[in-house]
Parts: structure tokens; sequence; C-alpha cells
């Protein structure tokens, strides 16, 4: 054994453990405002991902406790399930997480090797394979537990009223018509500033990533970055032209902003890691999203934007390195 | 039908000229290949390739004469950056550098200074004159065992080089997670 | 006064464990049935042993000659006879062996006659020589030759005294200020003396109230007793892990980075360790040589504390002095920090050991399972020198050295901070020493196959050239017996010729 | 404008390598070492520039009125490879510097399929002179910018503990799949005006 012969108390289960502690506040304002459907999902989720890791870890032979208890799987199960419209049937979501677990975190060789996120692995491949399922969401108000219960068994999804369009996909489709900004908002999906009860959400996950701040377990500089990087581009192009572009406040309280600022930008082992690399990519995670929000074909960009600026990550820290001890001071007379 | 075969005929007649062309014209002289092989190669000049020299195997290897697994002392090793440098398909040597490198060492005693070995040294190692006990620079020393033939009373040895804490080397740590539960 | 401290980054503030060992005085150690002196004891380079096995030798008598500029000399440590002089397991991470003169005390302690060098009517060069001849170097584990270090010919504004002490569990700097802070100032002032500092500054972590108040006083009653008008000053600095590393207490106290690579004498600042000071002082004013040190002893023992020891004195002969309990299962030199664990308790006491601990599962406990690295940055937030401990551990990891180096490796001061830090218990200063002495026989096997390369090639040129020659040589030869035989031709035809006329 | 889409859209939405899945040996095979797949970048943007613009001509001027349409493919790849050949010779004797850089992976784009692609679809697409010369180096451009960052990630997974069967070329494959997902993401993007 060498040196330090003393370590501090610390452990990456804590770590986890305090990530899913501070997603509660959001999960408790999805069951209010969107449906407590979200818990089923979030059941099938993290039993779907420890079933899987468990088996991976057999199949490799490698000690299941330790892997198995460092909640990594948990994290990665829940936020695929808050990422997923929390109607989708069930299969979709066992599917989703197949991908997120063994596809883009085990064949890598398991945490900490993955290039990619897997949760966004997960969203990005069920969102190419089944764009219809991904953009139903409940509509606005209806938050009924029986009938999202019974789509998410795979039952008729032809219901109207039911199931509807995101915030994003109606602002989309508004502007592609070439309707107004200000007229899509006033036509009833919306709330304050998103989707309504979307706003609420995006209140909860800051809540939320408040605590992960607070316990310095994530970089001030990833939600930073990424708040920046998609409210500055929105807003560039709202003062611009605000009949054709929504305002930042939108941008940032629809969708998966607050969740994606707080819980998946900020996943260590794919950002970027140096402090300008976690700005850089952060950012640059913001403005692709904008872009495909704006001009692409998806309605939600954010989870394309992370994978895309994953790629970019050994760039990124490659071109980033911070000056080391002495480096910054030149030679004193 | 015609038209086709002219202009296909025109087409290659053209290209073909220009080739030539181009290489007549533009042909070069050197090979700085050789050098890059040469960089790659342990230098021990051990002549084990069957070219008298860490160099000549380098140029015989960039001419495409040699193959590029024929170096012993490199091992797989040395054969797997050439395959890089060259584009080729890696071929296996078979032999894994042992790690530990040794020198050559004259048992003092029974030298009877013939020196043969000393025309032997591709690096000229060892030093003496005839008649007089030779001896091996050991910080020179490849451990090519060039030497070892020659000598008509067999008094050299190959030895490993010795530990010790000016040397020594940290191990890879030996990580928990390949533990199997 | 100085202005202001400065800070340096990361930096950890682990449980001191000072307590322990700090209450005792400093006490002596019975003289050991034999001496292990191992012949190289400074950083650049050994001594020449100039006693033979048998003979009778002086306590502070010099037994190897410092070996070159940079060596070290050694001296008896006591009075008595040399044994042997052979292989001894040495006190390095490796347990190999390496030469060591070995002396059985004959119980006298005579001392050699000491002769005191007074610095103010010495030439520097003479003082130099008798720092080198004294065999002293840093005491604060780097065995740095100090006659070097302090014979920079480099205009020095700041000298630094290091009496930070900032690992845990050492108390050895701490004691030695409390109880010999005269000596300490006195040698700090020798120092300045050689290398002419407008300031002298001692930092202590304040943690160690008593040796900033031993020290004042001291540094008080020196006031004004030499003509230089520099006062030794006394600053107490915040208690911060790796705050005693030479290059922190520099940044901390004067605000300057000393790049990897690059001495401090070259910023004008000069930093010697308070056991440094402390052996000037005996060896210029008393004429002592450095055959002793402090020692901590503390850990899973009955009597921890500090002792004076005699170079070559087996730890084992340590341990056994202040008692192991039951229950410890490794020894280690040096702080929990940086120290590493004996191979074997036969290795001796050199001039670079501070500190022994008797380390059980309770006081040390074994590491958790290393998990796979998530690169949560808390260790590159942890790091002094600002480097990405965990992407040189990727970069060790997958053998890609050149990445490492990349990575600034080689400014890796192996302080452990990152390791202590890591929730996925990696033992990332070991991949990092693993890294860096692969690159280092890597670039000396590069050395060796440039060498063999230009001796190659210059004997394939000699051999041509002679071969060359040869021929040369062999066609004028030619030439030459051609042309007589051409003269002998023409002569005979001639003969011939002259032979047929009168037919 | 135009013409900058056609840049665009041949980096970014219509990705040779990630959309088209055009190029893929040379993909697979320069990307280990990222100054490998500089440079390999740089020698397929330099031929495919040449060779689109090349192909154009040979497509208008000769194809085209002679009605010969369907030699179109043997036509091109006769006039790429020598392309590349001359490329090389004449690189070779003029700029060592070049030669250093592009030297040993000229002769392998011969086999890079891209070249031959780009050039037909860009006939197919009835692009002009200039757009066929910018679709040609967009396209490069964008394998140039996938191979690097690709090289990137799999430098990156040479630390990784990919499970034995997947070592490789398996994993790199994988990689490149969800790269190809990421960058379904801009799917969309050339058809917005």
């Amino acid at each position: 054994m060498s040196s330090p012969h003393i370590r501090q108390p610390a452990s990456v289960q804590r770590i986890m453990l305090t990530v899913l502690l501070a997603l509660l506040p959001g999960i408790a304002v999805y069951i209010w405002q969107i449906g407590a459907a979200i818990l089923v999902n979030i059941a099938i989720a993290s039993a779907t991902a420890l079933a899987t890791e468990a088996f991976i870890l057999k199949l490799r032979k490698r000690p299941l406790a330790i892997t198995l208890g460092d909640g990594s799987a948990l994290v990665t199960a829940w936020l695929i399930a808050l990422a997923l419209p929390c109607i989708v049937p069930w299969w979709l979501t066992v599917l989703a997480v197949l991908a997120a677990i063994a596809g883009a975190k085990h064949l890598y060789g398991g945490i900490g090797q993955n290039p990619f996120n897997p949760a966004m692995i997960a969203y990005c491949s069920m969102i190419v394979a089944y764009p219809a399922i991904m953009s139903q969401w409940p509509a606005p108000g209806h938050t009924d537990f029986a009938a999202q219960f019974h789509l998410i068994l795979g039952g008729s999804r032809d219901i109207d009223g039911i199931t509807g369009a995101t915030a994003l996909d109606a602002m989309r489709t508004g502007l592609r018509n070439h309707a107004n900004v200000d007229a899509i908002l006033a036509s009833g999906t919306f709330g304050f500033a998103g989707g309504r009860g979307w706003e609420w959400l995006a209140v909860g996950y800051l809540l939320g990533g408040g605590i992960l701040l607070a316990r310095r377990i994530i970089d001030w500089r990833l939600p930073l970055g990424f708040i920046a990087g998609l409210g500055g581009t929105a807003a560039l192009f709202w003062l611009i032209s605000p009949e054709r572009f929504p305002s930042p406040l939108f941008h940032l309280a629809s969708g998966g902003a607050m969740l994606a600022a707080f819980f998946i930008v900020t996943d260590p082992v794919t950002a970027a890691s140096t402090p300008r690399g976690k700005l850089i990519f952060a950012a640059g995670v913001g403005i692709l999203a904008w872009i495909v929000r704006s001009f692409g074909a998806y309605p939600e960009g954010i989870a394309f934007g992370v994978l895309l600026m994953n790629i970019c990550v050994p760039w990124i820290d490659r071109h980033t390195q911070p000056a080391i001890f002495g480096q910054q001071q030149e030679t004193r007379p | 039908m015609l038209a086709a075969l002219t202009v296909m005929t025109g087409i290659a007649l053209a290209l073909g000229a220009a080739l030539g062309y181009a290489a007549v014209h533009f042909k070069v002289e050197g090979n700085p290949i050789a050098e890059q092989i040469d960089a790659l190669l342990p230098q021990t000049q051990c002549a084990q390739c069957g070219y008298p020299g860490c160099k000549p195997y380098a140029e015989a290897v960039a001419s495409g004469e040699a193959d590029i697994n024929l170096c012993t002392p490199g091992g797989d090793d040395a054969a797997r950056k050439l395959a890089e440098l060259l584009g080729r398909e890696f071929k296996p040597r078979g032999v894994t550098v042992e790690k530990t490198k040794t020198v050559a060492l004259i048992d003092e005693q029974t030298c009877i200074g013939c020196t043969l070995c000393i025309q032997a040294c591709p690096v000229d190692a060892i030093v003496g004159s005839a008649k007089q006990m030779h001896t091996v620079i050991s910080r020179i020393c490849t451990g090519c065992e060039l030497c070892l033939p020659p000598c008509p009373v067999d008094c050299i040895a190959l030895v490993e080089e010795p530990r010790t804490p000016q040397n020594w080397r940290w191990k890879y740590p030996v990580t928990g997670l390949k533990v199997v539960a | 006064m100085i202005a202001r401290l400065f800070h340096f980054r990361g930096g950890i503030e682990p449980d001191p464990h000072k307590r322990e060992s700090s209450a005792a005085p400093i006490r002596p150690v019975p003289l050991p049935p034999k001496l292990i002196v191992p012949l190289i004891q400074g950083s650049r380079g050994g001594a020449r042993t100039i006693v033979t096995v048998g003979d009778k030798v002086l306590k502070g008598q010099c037994i190897g000659e410092a070996e070159g500029a940079g060596g070290t000399a050694i001296h008896a440590p006591t009075s008595g006879t040399v044994m042997e002089i052979d292989r001894y397991p040495m006190a390095h991470p490796s347990g190999l062996a390496s030469l060591a003169i070995v002396l059985e005390p004959d119980g006298e302690e005579r001392w050699i006659t000491p002769e005191p060098l007074d610095p103010a009517r010495a030439s520097r060069e003479e003082l130099l020589l008798r720092i080198q001849a004294s065999g002293i170097v840093g005491m604060g584990g780097a065995t740095f030759p100090s006659h070097i270090k302090i014979g920079k010919e480099s205009r020095i504004d700041t000298l630094l005294i290091n009496g930070a002490e900032c690992e845990p569990w050492i108390t050895c700097d701490d004691r030695l200020m409390r109880e010999r802070a005269a000596d300490i100032v006195a040698g700090a002032k020798i120092l300045r003396h050689l290398n002419g500092a407008r300031r002298v500054l001692v930092g202590i972590e304040d943690n160690k109230p008593e040796a900033i108040a031993a020290m004042t006083a001291a540094a008080h009653d020196a006031h004004g007793k030499d003509d230089s008008g520099v006062d030794v000053e006394i600053v107490p600095i915040p208690t911060r892990y790796p705050a005693g590393g030479e290059k922190q207490l520099i940044r901390v106290l004067t605000g300057i980075e000393i790049p990897a690579g690059k001495i401090a004498s070259d910023f004008g600042v000069q930093c010697f360790n308070v056991g440094t000071a402390h052996a000037v002082c005996r060896a210029l004013a008393h004429g002592e040589a450095m055959i002793s040190r402090i020692v901590t002893v503390t850990g899973n023992v009955e009597r921890p504390g500090n002792y004076e020891v005699l170079l070559g004195t087996p730890v084992h002969h340590l341990f056994a002095l202040c008692g192991l309990r039951p229950g410890t299962d490794r020894k280690l030199m040096g702080g929990p920090m940086m120290g590493f664990t004996l191979p074997s308790l036969d290795a001796p006491i050199t001039k670079g050991s501070n500190c022994l601990i008797a380390a059980s599962p309770e006081l040390f406990p074994p590491p958790p399972p290393e998990q796979p690295c998530i690169r949560c940055g808390t260790c590159a937030r942890s790091c002094p020198i600002g480097l990405q401990p965990f992407a040189l551990y990727w970069a060790g990891r997958a053998k890609r050295f050149d990445d490492a180096n990349r990575y600034h490796l080689f400014d890796c001061i192996e302080c452990g901070c990152c390791a202590y830090v890591c929730p996925a218990h990696i033992p990332l200063v070991d991949y990092f020493r693993f890294a860096k002495s692969e690159i280092r026989a890597r670039d000396e096997e590069d050395k060796a196959a440039s060498q063999a390369r230009a001796r190659f090639e210059a004997r394939v040129a000699r051999l041509e050239r002679e071969k060359a020659e040869k021929a040369a040589r062999l066609a004028a030869k030619a030439a030459e017996t051609r042309a007589s035989l051409a003269a002998g031709d023409a002569a005979l035809i001639a003969a011939a010729q002259k032979n047929q006329e009168p037919a | 404008m135009s013409y900058l889409f056609v840049v665009l859209s041949a980096v970014l939405v219509n990705n040779v390598v990630f959309v088209r899945i055009l190029g893929l040996c040379p993909f697979m095979g320069v990307s280990k070492k990222r100054d490998t797949a500089l440079g390999m970048g740089m020698a397929t943007t330099f031929v495919l520039t040449i060779a689109s613009g090349a192909s154009y001509l040979i497509d208008h001027y000769l194809l085209a009125p002679f009605d010969l349409a369907y030699l179109r493919t043997l036509a091109f790849i006769v006039v790429i490879a020598a392309i590349v050949q001359i490329t090389e010779l004449v690189i070779h004797k003029t700029s060592p510097l070049l030669q250093q850089v592009l030297g040993i992976y000229l002769p392998l784009i011969t086999t890079n399929c891209a070249v031959l692609g780009i050039p037909l679809l860009s006939v197919g697409l009835g692009y002009g002179l200039v757009e066929s010369l910018l679709f040609g180096f967009g396209s490069a451009a964008g394998f140039t910018i996938a191979l690097l960052l690709f090289a990137g990630l799999r430098e990156r997974l040479e630390g990784a503990d990919v499970p034995l069967p997947f070592r490789g070329v398996p994993i790199a494959m994988m990689t490149a799949g969800f790269m190809s997902i990421a960058f379904m993401g801009f799917a969309g993007l050339d058809r917005f005006h």
C-alpha cells in the first residue's frame, strides 16, 4: 500500500443519492401538474435499469454490490422516466432504459467510461424510432391517473383530449404556419412563461439544482453555461424579431430545459471537465438546443444538443486545459 | 457505341499521358521513410533480422524487400509500430519482449585476450587489446549477444542489469475492480 | 512586516493528529547494537568511503567523502569500529539494498575535536566547503545538498525558513522549533549571510502556537546581535496541507509561483527547512557534522514522541523503544500523505527520514475498493498545482504517456490531495508514480537507442574508412609493383635487343 | 446564401459519414489517432474538391453532349484514380511539407467510396460547377470533422474497460452509430428557409 494512507470519507454512492434526492421536488411538481403516472414510469425504469445492470455485471463476472449499489443506474433510470412523456407505453420505457444501460453505458465498460449521456441516448433513439408516441404528452390539465395508466399499459392512443402537444410543439407548428408568436401564446396551451404547468415543473427542477449547487455536487459553470447558451441565443433572436421567435423565458421554462440545466448537462462523466471547457460545453448544448428547437425536425433539441456536444468533449477538454501552478506569472526581475 | 468508345479511350489516353508525364517529371530520389523506420527500431544492432544492423534493416523494409516483423528485440511491439507507420497489416513476431535489460559480462579470469569479441561488437562496447584482458562497458552494451559465438573460451555471459533504488520502477496499480466478488 | 499572505490553489485539511507526539520533549535514543550508514544520503550524489573494515572511528569523524560537486559526506554517528561495508536494505519503497558502512558502537561516544568556523570571519568558499563537508542536506525529506542551493550565484531577495510542517502526525519540526529556536535562528542568520537576502521569513502553520512563540522570542533575542540589520521574521500561515511544500510556502509568503523545472533561486527566493537551518548552525558554530536528526515516532505505539536519532539507527530499534502496540499491520516512513510503507524494518534512519508511523487498521483504515472514475472533478479542485488529476489518471490507465506529459504529469508533486478526496477511492498517486517511472524508463531507452545508433554508424563508417584505406594501400602497392615490373620489363627488352644485335 | 446552405448542408445535415454513411473504411481505419485523422481529412478535402470539379467538367462537357450518362460511374472512377495519382506525384516533388502531411494518406483515398459517391450525388442534385466544388469541399470538411471528433472519442475509449468482445472495431462502430443518432438532430435544418 502506498501514500496517501488516509482518505476523506466520500463516495460515489453519496453523490448519486444526493442527485436522486434533488430530483424529488421536480417529481412532486410533476405529479401535481402533469400526472402521477410518472411514478409508474419511474418504477418501470428503475426496475429495468437495476435488472439490466445486474445481468450485465453477472455476465462480465464483476462484483455486483459495489457497482449496483453506487446508484448511478437509478439516476439514469429516473432521468429517462422524467425525459420521456409519462404516458408512453411501458415497453418503450423498457427499450429506452435498455438502450441507455446496456448500450450507452455498459458497452463502454460501465460507469465513468461512457462518452455519451445514457439518458440522452435513450431519449434520442426513442424519438428517432417512435416520433409519434414521443411527441404525445398529457394535454394540459388532464392529470387523470387512470387514463394515463391505461395508456402506459398500451391502451389506444386515439382518444382526443387526453393527449396533446407540448408548448414547444405547439409553438413550432404555429410558427411553421407563419403565425405570430403572441397569437400562438394566446391559444391556450400556454401558461405565464412556458407550457401550462410546465413552468412549475421548471421551478421544481430549479429547486433541486439549488440543492446540488449548495452541496457542491455539480459545478455552477454547467447550468450557467447552458442557461446562458439557450437563453442568450433566444434573447438575441427575440430582440431582433419578437414575432417570429419566442422569448428566452419561454425557452427556459418549456420542455426539459431546467431538467437539462441541472441534471443532464451536469453529468460529470460525459460533460467536459476543465473549467473553461464546462462553460463551452454547456453553452454549446444550449445553442444547439435552440437551433434544433427553432429550425429542426424534432420538437425538443436538448437531447441532440447534449449528444452533439458529447462528441466534442475530448476536443474541448484538450484545448481548454487550465493554466497550472507557475504558468500564470512569468519570471520576476 | 462509337462515341462511348471514343470518349473513354480519349479520357484514358489523356490521363495516361498525364500520368506518364508526371511520373517522369516529378520523380524524387531518397527515401525519408527509412529514417522513420530506423527511429522505431530498438538499435540493439543484433543482426537477428538477417541484416547487418538496424539501419540496413530499416532500408530493406522501406524498399519493401524485408518483412516488418523480423526484429527480435523489438518483438511484437516494434512490428505493430512499423505496421502503423507503413499502413501495412500487422504480423505477429511471436515474441513478446521481456522487459529486463541484459548486458554482456566477460569473465575476466577466463578471457584470453583474443579480440574476437571486440570485432564482433556492433557498438564498440568492448575494450581491450591483444593478449590483454577485455571488459564490457555495460552502460553502452545493447545486449545483442553478437559477442557470444566468436568467443573461443565461452567467457562471455549475458546478465540482468542489477536493480537499484535508482532504476527501480513503480508498478501499475492493481485495481480492485478486477477482483471477482 | 510582511504585507500580506497569498493563497495557493486546492489543498486539503485532514485531521492533524499532532497532539499524540508533540506533547513530550525530544528524547535521546540509547545506542543500538549496530549502525548502518548508507553511502548515498543526498539527492545529488553520495559519498566515497574513506575507511576500511576494522578501522576505529570517532563520533563525528568523516567516514565517507563527498563524491563530486553534488555529493554528500557522511560521518560516524558515534565512536566505534567499522564492521563491514556491504549492501543493506534501504528505507525506500522498493526495499532494495545499497551500499552502507556498518559501525559497531563502542559505547564511549568519544567526539572528534570540533573545529567551529566563525561565519563572520570565514570566506564564502570556506563556509560552503564546510557545509558540504558536514554533510548537510535538506532535512524536509528531499535531501537536496544545501551547499549547492546556498552556493547559487543568483541575487536572493528573500530567505524562507520552512517550519510549516503541514503533514498530519509529524511534529519533529514543531518540537525542534520549541526547544532549539535559538539555533534555528542562528542557522537562518548564517544562511542569510551566505545568500545576502534582504529579509528572512519563517513560515509556521498557525496550529503550532508554542513553536511560533518560541521562535518569535528567539528572533527577538537575536535582534541586533549581528551587523546585518536583517531580522528573522516569524509568519504564522493558515493550516492547509500542503502549505509546507517548498513551492506552496514560497507562494503563500511571497506570492511567487515557481514553475516545474525551475528553481526558486532564479526567482530571488531560497527556502530551507528549520531542521536544515539548525544543522547549519551546529556545523558552523559548533563544528558538529550532521550525525543525527529528530524523528517523530507515532501512531499505534505506547510512547509516541520525538527522538534525537543517530543516522543509521535501524527502524526496528526505534519501534522497540516506543513500544509497538498489537494490531499494527504496517509501518510507514514519512507522513501519512506522502510517506511509504517500509518493506523492511532493518532499514536505517537517514538524513531525510522525519517520521515513523506504526499503522493499524483502526488509525489508517485500508482504502475502500477502487471504483471507476466519474470525472467529478473533486481531485482537480484539491490539486495545489492546478492539474487535472483525473485526466492524468485516464492517460496513465490507457498508457497514453504522451497525453500524460501534455497534461503536465511531471508537475505533479505527489502530495496525495487528489487521492485523499477521491470519492471513487482511486489510488491516483500510484498511477502517477507508475506513469512517471515508465516515462523516465522510456526516455532512458530512447537515449540508449540513439547512443547505440550513433556508435553503430560511427563503427560502420570507421570500418568502411579502414577498408578504403586498405584498398588504397593495396592499390598503391600494386601500382608500385607494376611500375617496378614495367621498369624491369623495359630493361629486359633492352637487354634482349642488345643480345639480338650481334646475331 | 444558397451557396452557404450547400456547404452547411453537406457538412452537418447530410454529413457524409453519419447521414450518408459513405467513406466508412477510412473513417474506421484512420481514426485511431488525432494527427493521422487530421492528415487523412486534409488529404480527402484536397482530393474531393478537385474530384468534384473535374467530374463536373467531364460530365458536363464530355458525357452529357454525347448522351453518355450511363458511363458516369466508369468515367468518374478513372478520372478520380488518375487525379489521386497525379496529385501524389506532384505533391511529392513540389512540396515536401505537404508530402509530409498528406503523403501516406493520398494512395488510401483512391479506395474511399466517398470520393466517388460525392461527385455522383452532386451530378444527381443538378449542381453547377461552383456548387459542385462547394459540395465536394463541404462534404470533405464534414468528413474531416467527423474523423477528428471520432478520433478524439476513440482516444478516450482507449482507457475504457470495454467488454472483450466489443473491443476495437465493434465499439468504434457502436460509437459511430451513436454519433449518427446525434447528427440526426440536424435533420430538417436544410429545408428551413
